[in-house]
């Protein structure tokens, strides 16, 4: 095991995918000369060159497309959004191009695409620049979606993603790129999509979280801890697809779950899972699942409003006591 | 060929007067040159071409033609559904074009108004037909329909329906090309109505940057739907909008057959060596935008003017003025294309529906992906 | 009453809102000369003039942010989309400019503007001209999102839409433009937004659906009656906000919900609604909330894949039947 | 005013060769004429401005300069927390363009590097200093930032973050005033950055196409973040830009107030008469991006040669060669223009933080909005 930060677990994966093939390339703004806005690419240009490590003018919108249609034509685009909330001006390349070419050719064209970048949460940044995505994009069939909590989980999953076939939004966060983990050094170490994490075993609540949530959840099933409670942690990796039956076999033995979501709330990943679990678990559930998550509101500046805006794991406790009905 | 020549040159000249003083600003004079491929211009000698190809080309653009016809009227019988744009009147630009590609090297991709290049660039009829009725051996396998022809193997990279959309990632197909150094160059047809989506603007340029092996060829039939350019383009010289990427523009006669080959040769011969570039060809569409437009906002006289100079008619008058082909030759070749199309409607009302489950599949190459069932 | 079209219905509104205010004014592809793509504007240049019934190039995000322009300035935009699946190259004018742009400037700007246009299936025209979009867009704390099921409705909220001094993001349907429907003639015809409009009361189960869903809640309603089940059908009408009272109260009476979506299914709004009514009434479900969606797939060209993809509604009966388990 | 010149001849002249024929393309030339407002040719009574004007842009450009040197330093402090975008460099820009609009009647709208602006409008240090220390009386009552400055009683539309996403907005703000028939103009500023958004040309093409009394400014401080204007655009001059919109184009000299007055000047005349236009104006930024950038992709060397040319010190040097102003009332300008801004970080400590209920404020007019709450 290697202690990384999350921008070198996502800097080795790419950096690996690209050794072991050539058709890798890695585009985007400020990713080559000036190693990456947060430097999660640094020195990948004086590594690969200016042939596969590519900056791009600002143009989103044209880059995705440029990197749709390279996938097309037989390479593995890495195409990084400096943050997410970017990716709205490209949002038609990828819930329309991407996601659905594949179909409309009846499979003869497919896209071997990672999207990256930083989203949900980044600080006191205002509105525009908070946007959390997950449900926006996993609601497209023919995208995968994964969001990642730790160096590990980024670096194995990761590397799944370069080496898949199909589009793959991959999302990370600003406020992790620094953090520290233990990250495998196997050889070809890859986590397939579609199996979520339980970071902790427990009986008494289940609490699902995923990217900075997943914290949240960890940091509220200690305070639980403290009050002689045992929850599960459940960190979900892929959104799409979901590890339904994960989520489901630890509800079945809590009786009660909490969704920790950075989202706004309203049509959330949160709301998925709540959907799902009341539908495939109806019988075992003590209690409705509540989901804990950003403000109904778009996101202040003010340090005390963008503080109260997010999640805290004090209200998941808080959430999960309600759920325990305590 | 002819690169824009772009000139800048500051020259210290009275050009303001707001009455506030005689002092002014200086005025900084470019010029820019663009080739033009009038109409009539060319004959198939300048273009390289053989008889034969003559042959092959005039039966390609009686076939797009044909194929259409026949849709019209099996959109009529409703055994087509959805939106049914015909590329009738423009067929020279399809079949000009493809005889300046490498087919099977080269890459081509379009709008929705897709049937004419597919059968261009050699898809089979059958195939066309089937994908329109919505069947098992479209050339989609009747996922895509009308818009979204694709055809892995001649290269066809589609067909495709949010108008501009497609143009960024023609850059990205000439960019694998370039990375890949297979010789490759890729054609990106659009609307005169896409010039105005920003995926336009946003593509030239990081073509022109990364000096991508792309044409980006312009079909200006004048309208986008009931829009006509010079009311959606503040200057309706569309061949002008390279300028501002440093790319060359030239403009063509979408009328004449041998006008589009010689400027696509040219350009093509440009993206060959790494420089991407703007064509825009003039050319009319004859039928409304689809099946349900009634084409108010153009007059009879109009249209008809433009059916006089029908690219199918003038490469027949050619052929015939130049005693290359006898008009029983050229007749025989109508009957074939005829029973050609006839034999894809059969083929394709045989072409079984596609299975019900069949709708979870080509949504992932991933076979095994867990859809959401509820 | 007069009998009118959907597509007259929003014509009136649009109409009598332009003759009462002179700062109301309509933009969009093909809405003046041609008469609208789907002949919702039809007559309406004649009658307004170029000044205030305008069209424009095919640039989606260019004329969106025109009109939020425009807003900020002091007119009142209607801004048509000729469909909803063409408003993805708009996505960040929406959910960046009109929904945030108020709350980022102190609420000094605001953005009396409504966004309209056909959405969701529309037949035969694959994958990306198929996009159901109240979801995605109802996220987004800003904007308020009406969808729409009927000439009375679509009459009465779309005048509300345009007086409203917030951004509405107003959805209709290519399918019904040429449904008929009774429409009230009052002189000033205004239906409030976030209220929920029940269709059919009934005790048996609740059957929510909006838009074209609506009709098939209906016809499911029907087909109970006919096994002797007086089913309660209720067309929420506005998304955002969303009436929550009024489900919440009919489940409460029929214990077991189906929610009819013509989205794909992942983070709808049939997921909201599962999750608000599973956290709000859960002692009162006998029966997890049930909903029946298009498939998790792209939509296809082919009749019967078509037919197959959408949600009908013997697809509704059957999950009526199953929450009731009969 | 210098309106772009543009003028479209087919002329017959050889053009092509490519071996295949002596046949060859015509060639269309085009020729554009562009202003330039070099720096130095402007004295201020070119530009009707009288010395109490001089006076005011002085003290204005050094509010702006010594307002974000202390934001800097509260930044350090961690007073101020975000992106933190610094002006400094530019302030000749919004200082000389305050001076050539009607302000109260013209709007403004820019990106995020907007406290520059929001000064040179008449906007307080009071309200700026405590917007960005998210506090309730600041100019977006803290729900901003740096990059959100707004205020309606300026028509100043703001603060946008993100890039090139304002410059359609701009049209529309054009469009109200021509639709109202006020009187007004509006006033886009973008970064050279932001010109390689597809927003800016569909933006362009509808200004035009619509005759709306806009303004597009290109500060073109040379870098966008990291990246260089060549590293970005296919073609650097981006003056040119208009081109394809037949749209007048110019170029000012952003170092010198007075060339940038007088460009505005010209360009504000021909927006209220309803021509829109587009004018760049190369400046530089001194500072780094925002406050976590380093500046490594520039040499200190060029970073030097910009600051000798610095607005500030170069309309000081004017005010004293032409004996206007004696050196020490520039220097009580000075403290008094640090005290301001001292007072006004005092200010911002003071303003309270707003209170936790707000955080559902503002985000519709309608008051009783029912938010979700789970
Ligand atoms: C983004 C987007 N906006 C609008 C439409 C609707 N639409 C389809 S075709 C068309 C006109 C396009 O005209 P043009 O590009 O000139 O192509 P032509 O039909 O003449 O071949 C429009 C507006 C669309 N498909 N996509
Ligand atoms: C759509 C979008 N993409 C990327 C960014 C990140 N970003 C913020 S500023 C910036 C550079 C902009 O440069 P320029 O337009 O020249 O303005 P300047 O910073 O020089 O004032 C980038 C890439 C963004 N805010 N929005
Ligand atoms: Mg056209
Ligand atoms: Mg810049």
């Amino acid at each position: 095991m290697a202690t990384l930060q999350l921008r070198e677990a996502i800097r080795d994966a790419m950096v690996e995918e690209m050794d072991r093939d050539s058709n890798v390339f890695l585009m985007g703004e400020e990713v080559a000369d000036y190693n990456g806005a947060y430097k999660v690419s640094e020195g990948m240009l004086e590594r690969f060159g200016e042939r596969r490590v590519i900056d791009t003018p600002i143009s989103e919108n044209g880059f995705a497309g440029l990197g749709l249609g390279a996938a097309m034509n037989g390479l593995r685009p890495i195409i990084e959004f400096m943050t997410w909330n970017f990716a709205f001006v490209a949002m038609d390349q990828i819930v329309n191009n991407a996601a659905k070419i594949r179909y409309m050719s009846g499979g003869q064209f497919s896209f071997p695409i990672v999207f990256r970048g930083p989203n949900g949460a980044a600080g006191q940044l205002a509105a525009t620049h908070n946007t959390t995505v997950e449900a926006l994009y996993s609601c497209f069939p023919g995208l995968k979606v994964i969001s990642v909590s730790n160096p590990d989980d980024a670096k194995g999953l990761l590397k799944s993603a370069i080496r898949d076939n199909d589009p793959v939004v991959f999302l990370e966060s600003e406020f992790m790129y620094g953090m520290r983990g233990e990250v495998s050094e196997a050889e070809d170490y890859l986590i397939s999509m579609g199996q979520a994490r339980i970071a902790q075993e427990g009986d008494a609540v289940t609490i699902i979280g995923h990217n900075k949530s997943y914290w949240r959840a960890l940091e509220a099933a200690a305070m639980l801890a403290d009050d002689g409670y045992q929850a599960e942690v459940i960190d979900p990796r892929t959104i799409r697809p979901f590890d339904w039956e994960a989520v489901i076999r630890s509800v079945k033995k809590t009786n009660r779950c909490v969704v920790v979501d950075e989202s706004n709330p309203f049509a959330s990943v949160a709301a998925e899972v709540a959907f799902q679990i009341q539908h495939r678990a109806f019988d075992w559930l003590d209690a409705p699942v509540r989901r804990v998550t950003a403000k109904d509101t778009p996101a202040p500046y003010a340090r005390n409003l963008m503080d109260h805006y997010l999640p805290g794991a004090e209200d998941v406790y808080r959430a999960c006591r309600e759920v325990m009905y305590l | 060929m002819a690169p824009m020549i772009d000139t800048l040159d500051a020259v210290t000249q009275p050009a303001s007067t707001n009455g506030q003083s005689s002092v002014s600003a200086d005025s900084i004079k470019v010029s820019l040159s663009f080739s033009h491929y009038p109409g009539g211009r060319f004959a198939h000698v300048d273009l390289g071409l053989s008889v034969a190809d003559l042959e092959e080309m005039y039966r390609n653009m009686l076939l797009q033609r044909r194929f259409e016809e026949r849709s019209a009227q099996m959109y009529g019988k409703q055994k087509i559904a959805g939106f049914l744009h015909l590329y009738i009147g423009q067929e020279a630009i399809s079949t000009g074009s493809a005889y300046a590609l490498e087919l099977g090297v080269d890459s081509v991709i379009t709008a929705y108004r897709d049937h004419g290049l597919a059968l261009a660039l050699g898809m089979s009829s059958n195939e066309c037909m089937a994908e329109l009725f919505g069947r098992q051996d479209g050339c989609s396998k009747g996922k895509g329909g009308s818009m979204h022809f694709f055809s892995r193997e001649k290269r066809f990279f589609g067909g495709h329906g949010i108008v501009g959309a497609h143009i960024p990632v023609a850059a990205g197909i000439a960019f694998a090309h370039k990375y890949k150094g297979d010789g490759g160059v890729c054609v990106c047809y659009l609307g005169d109505g896409a010039v105005w989506q920003g995926a336009f603007h946003e593509a030239l340029n990081l073509a022109s940057l990364y000096e991508l092996p792309v044409i980006f060829v312009i079909e200006n039939n004048q309208y986008a739907m009931g829009t006509s350019v010079d009311r959606s383009a503040a200057d309706p010289n569309l061949f002008k909008q390279g300028a501002s990427y440093a790319m060359p523009g030239a403009l063509a006669d979408g009328m004449d057959v041998f006008s589009v080959c010689r400027a696509m040769q040219d350009h093509v011969a440009m993206a060959r060596e790494g420089h991407p570039s703007l064509l825009e060809i003039r050319t009319y569409r004859y039928r409304g935008h689809s099946m349900s437009d009634p084409g108010k906002y153009r007059t009879k006289a109009e249209l008809d003017s433009h059916k006089n100079e029908d690219p199918i008619l003038r490469l027949k008058s050619y052929l015939l003025e130049q005693e290359l082909f006898a008009i029983e030759t050229l007749d025989v070749i109508d009957e074939e294309v005829k029973t050609e199309v006839l034999e894809s409607v059969e083929f394709a009302d045989n072409s079984p529906l596609p299975p019900l489950e069949a709708i979870y599949d080509d949504v992932y190459t991933q076979q095994d992906f867990p859809f959401l069932l509820i």
